[in-house]
């Protein structure tokens, strides 16, 4: 079984160039959906503020 | 009819609907990956040429296409903002250029770590990998351009025109391979005929392609959302929307 | 000279937003024909963004601007050549002389033909430089040949900005004599300036925003 | 109607063409420069003759690309600056025409001077006949496309911030599919090869660039001013 | 009185920097620039990979001289024509010291990017060790030289009209023989043979520049504002 | 405040020349401490060249200025930093803030550390747009930007192009404040401008040109 992961994993020799593939794409597309939910919350919370502020006045 | 889509295209409307567009585009995408990666590096053979290092297809191929085809939403849905004034539109292109640059990124960059192994270079200036470069500098551009107009009405529509002259350069990339004698792969895939190209890679193959397309919608939702938001803060809906969630 | 309707212009609730900032909202106003409106205002109250929505350079957050009855809108190039915007701006260009800059603003605007250009520069006592360049003028005088637009152009409509920033007593006094007349031909104007306006027989409107 | 047209046209024109002439840089610079880029190779390269002479119809292409969207720049800006943009939008002439005469007026003082160059520095550098030949049809057909894309997207960047070299990073890729079928051309006609293909391309992207860019500079320019 | 001379030093570097910053285009214009400079060779030359290496190092330095040249518009033109030049002229420092600053920054926003943006490049294009090297120095040696002697002549022609022309044949005679000296050393260095030559070259053109530049700016502006 | 000697500044026999042409000739007036000398005269009568030459910026054909009885000409590192220059263009950057602006100048003037540059602002009425970019602010905001300058400044001498420029009713009143102001503490002032200036308690010298 071991070797087999290890196997896997070596990927003919092609480790490298395989696996940072993978993990660049994994990496963006994590980013971009990561990037407009924290974007949200910022603007949601300051439209907050502001909606706030106007129902004091 | 006209009254029809707009009415729907409302900001508000349009707000409520993207939410659950979202849910279902990002699961459906989530399942397709899975499948894809595990039908990739798992289920699919070794090519007897190229050996493991093939396995990077799945992830290119994809890339690449998505690179071509958010450029064309992205010129399509600012044409019909410039036309029409739907101001979702202008959203949806404005939120595309990101995500078609970040394609357009990845597909250089498994490209090259692609390239390295087959060709031994990490950059040989063939007609497609300069090409799909110039594709990156046209998003580049687009986002450039964006950020340096600062009315968002204006610079969406400024936006529109420059995606629309800039789409004469994707036929150019796309049958780059056939007007020039390059070192890149000619058309296996999209033969549509005949696909040149095994079944057992052609099905994580299009798994991977069609997870991609599912993340493209429910990305480029996610940020309209937020260029929504923002661009209607002093809107009666949103101050609505945010005053109840608020609560 | 004109024919007498009432209310030529007519602005209508408008609403001006800048960057994120509300500038002035509900503002309206109606003026006949040989009517001038004079604009007045603190700094930064919006006086130059409403004349930019009034001659269709910019488009308002809400309300409109109609002319003669119909939104400007609805034919803006139609309506566009009854205008005449003088900015703060000069609009001349720098490397030509007075006589060549009115030569080109002739060709594009619709122009009195009969009033040789060279007669509107000496109106506007600018006969002894019309063959220096620009550049080589002084402030004033580079507003003088902006003015003199004003001499060659039929626009019924005249929207000045600040017109008499830089001016000498004598060019105010021009200008507002040139206002004057217009009006009583039946012309309209809209001006923003500090000043006190003098136009015998003309009705003026006045709006502080 | 039709002769005003026309009248407008030229006085467009000619108030464009003196104003290039006065500012004698603003078509000398573009020239010079042209000059500059393509004797810089022979010291980049060393001088294998051989090797110069390949590349050269390349190079005095990029050449050309460069100045002419250096010159760009004097399209629109001082008009902007000054006001008249302005004038001209609210002038009661279609936008469209104007522009077709500034756009006129940028290629006489650009691009043509260009080309002119370019033979001179090609016989100079004696590249045989067919290059010459080529060279000289692909910018009669490519150069014009320059001065009209340039002034859509210059429209777009006037005024900007910056703009200058935003102008050329939204616009050299642009230009590219120009550069691409000239030198495909050229390279063709060299080897012996047919050409009419890249020749019929460059024609059908000069006939799109004069039926879209009047329209799309105007709509740009209107959108500036929003 | 020291401490207050390297405040004011500070402060303009500051401005100036902050202003580069916050027009972020102007830093990375420039950049941008450049790589689409480089980028479009390969369409003009074909893409034979052994010529493309072979030239490399000089299409880099080309790239760079013109991004310098494109990217001086920033350092004078808009304080001549906002009137912060007269302001500067008339504060109770010494003009030399504010235009060292102007020039530190200038090259800071421009030069310092180009020379990572080289070896990048040279890198990814799998250039040899020796050209890098070689690459990495001749630019930290020569993009100051052309920072100071774009100042001055900037200076000498900031807005005039039509001072392009003498921009360039000015700029031209002091620019090129950086480059020249900096690809004979890349090319000399790749070759085995000695490069000190060169390499002291470039160092006397920039220690010349450095004593030099400020005062012939200063001066400059003096004679434009008389 | 200022020592008190006679003829401060002093012009003698001024000449001016631009091109080929004649501006002016044979100008000559003394200011003592505490004087302000307001130039008048119609457009392209050479005001804003004088100006210029007063503040070492130009150099007459013939003549020279006196400062403090020695020629300008004699230290103008020296004489530099006690004049004011505030010429038609505001000498601001259009990407800075108001705030960010008064920094460079302070830093670049013999400022008056103790006046903070908030409450200079404050005192032109631009504490809201403190932080928004110059370029978003409006004509008149822009001129107040730029004469808030004289708040932080020891110069002694001012000399001020046509201030008032776009200036509405109360920025007209406070600069107007500040150069009496200025005066009473013996400070000098040369103002080109039409209009009538109001300076209690200020001896008020014109020229005309
Ligand atoms: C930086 C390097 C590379 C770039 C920028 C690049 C770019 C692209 C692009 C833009 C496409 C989509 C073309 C279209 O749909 O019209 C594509 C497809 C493809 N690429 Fe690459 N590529 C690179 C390297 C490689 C390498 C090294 C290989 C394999 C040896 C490769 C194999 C493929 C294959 C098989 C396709 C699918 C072709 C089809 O059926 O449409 N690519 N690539
Ligand atoms: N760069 C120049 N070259 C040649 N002559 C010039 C130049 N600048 C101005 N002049 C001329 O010098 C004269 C004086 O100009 P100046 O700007 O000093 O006038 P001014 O009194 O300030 O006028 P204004 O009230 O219009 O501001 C003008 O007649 C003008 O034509
Ligand atoms: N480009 C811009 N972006 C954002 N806000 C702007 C812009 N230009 C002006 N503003 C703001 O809009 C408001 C109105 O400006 P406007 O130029 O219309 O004022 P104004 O009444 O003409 O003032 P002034 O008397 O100073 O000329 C100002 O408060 C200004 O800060
Ligand atoms: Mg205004
Ligand atoms: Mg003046």
């Amino acid at each position: 079984m071991l070797p087999e992961i290890q196997e896997f994993f070596h990927m003919g020799g092609y480790a490298f160039y395989v696996w940072s593939s993978y993990g660049l794409c994994f990496i963006v597309l994590v980013l971009n959906i990561i990037i407009p939910l924290c974007r949200e919350k910022v603007i949601i919370r300051s439209i907050a503020i502001q909606v706030h502020r106007k129902q004091q006045k | 009819m006209l009254r029809h889509i707009n009415q729907f295209a409302s900001p508000k409307n349009f707000y409520a609907l993207s939410c659950k567009l979202v849910h279902y585009f990002g699961g459906a995408c989530l399942l397709l990956f899975v499948a894809g990666v595990f039908g990739g590096l798992l289920f699919s053979p070794p090519d007897y040429q190229q050996g493991e290092s093939v396995r990077i297809i799945y992830v290119h191929v994809p890339s690449a296409w998505m690179s071509l085809f958010v450029y064309i939403v992205m010129a399509g849905a600012g044409t019909i903002g410039l036309i029409w004034r739907i101001k979702i539109m202008d959203v949806i292109a404005r939120s595309s250029a990101p995500l078609g640059a970040s394609f357009t990124f990845l597909a250089l960059a498994t490209g090259s770590l692609w390239g390295k192994p087959m060709w031994g270079a990490w950059w040989v200036w063939d007609a497609r990998l300069t090409s799909e470069l110039i594709l990156l500098f046209l998003y580049l551009g687009y986002i450039a351009l964006q950020s340096a107009i600062e009315d968002p009405r204006m610079a969406a529509r400024a936006g529109a025109i420059l995606a629309l002259i800039g789409i004469i350069n994707i036929p150019i990339i796309h049958f780059s391979v056939e007007w020039w004698s390059t070192l890149h792969q000619g058309p296996t895939v999209s033969k549509l005929d005949a696909p040149s190209i095994h079944i057992d890679m052609l099905i994580p193959l299009l798994l991977m392609a069609l997870a991609y397309m599912c993340y493209f919608i429910s990305a480029v939702l996610m940020r309209a959302r937020c260029d929504l938001l923002a661009l209607e803060r002093n809107s009666a809906w949103v101050g609505e929307l945010i005053g109840e969630r608020s609560r | 000279m004109y024919e007498n309707t009432s209310a030529v212009l007519e602005a209508v609730r408008l609403k001006c937003v800048r960057g994120e900032r509300l500038i002035f909202e509900n503002v309206g106003f109606q003026l006949c024909s040989g009517e001038v409106l004079q604009i007045d205002g603190p700094n930064g109250s919006g006086k130059t963004s409403l004349l930019r929505i009034l001659c269709g350079l910019a488009v308002a957050e809400e309300g409109e601007v109609n002319w003669k009855g119909r939104s400007i809108n609805d034919d803006l190039a139609e309506y566009v050549r009854e205008v005449n915007y003088i900015g703060h701006n000069n609009g001349i260009k720098s490397e030509l002389t007075p006589l060549e800059n009115l030569v080109v603003a002739r060709s594009l605007m619709s122009s009195n033909r009969e009033f040789s250009l060279m007669e509107a520069l000496a109106q506007m006592n600018l006969s002894d430089i019309a063959d220096i360049p620009v550049r080589k003028l002084s402030s004033g005088q580079c507003r003088r040949v902006a003015l003199s637009r004003l001499l060659i152009s039929q626009a019924r409509l005249w929207i000045l900005d600040e017109p008499f920033t830089t001016l000498d007593d004598n060019g105010r006094h021009l200008v507002q004599d040139l206002i004057a007349t217009h009006a009583r031909k039946g012309g309209n104007a809209v001006i923003v300036t500090h000043e006190s306006l003098n136009l015998p027989e003309v009705i003026l409107n006045k709006l502080t925003l | 109607m039709k002769s005003n047209l026309l009248d407008v046209f030229m006085t467009i024109l000619k108030r464009d063409l003196s104003l290039g002439l006065s500012r004698s840089s603003e078509i000398a610079n573009p020239l010079i420069f042209f000059f500059i880029v393509v004797m810089i190779f022979p010291f980049a390269l060393g001088p294998e003759s051989n090797l110069l002479q390949r590349i050269m119809p390349g190079v005095i292409w990029i050449a050309v690309l460069l100045s002419a969207t250096l010159s760009l720049d004097m399209m629109f800006r001082s008009d902007f600056e000054d006001g008249s943009l302005e004038l001209m939008l609210l002038s009661r002439y279609p936008m469209t025409l104007l522009i077709m005469a500034k756009i006129t007026a940028h290629w006489l003082l650009t691009g043509a001077p260009l080309i002119l160059a370019s033979i001179f520095l090609g016989v100079l550098l004696n590249l045989p006949v067919e290059s010459l030949l080529y060279l000289f049809i692909t910018m009669m057909l490519g150069t014009p496309v320059l001065s009209m894309v340039g002034s859509a997207v210059m429209a777009l960047t006037v005024g900007l911030r910056g703009g200058g070299v935003l102008l050329a990073l939204l616009i050299l890729p642009l230009y590219i599919p120009v550069l691409i079928f000239s030198i495909a051309a050229i390279d063709n006609a060299i080897l012996g090869l047919p050409i009419t293909g890249e020749i019929y391309i460059l024609g059908a992207l000069l006939v799109l660039a004069i039926t879209l860019a009047p329209f799309a500079t105007s709509t740009s320019l209107r959108i500036r001013f929003g």
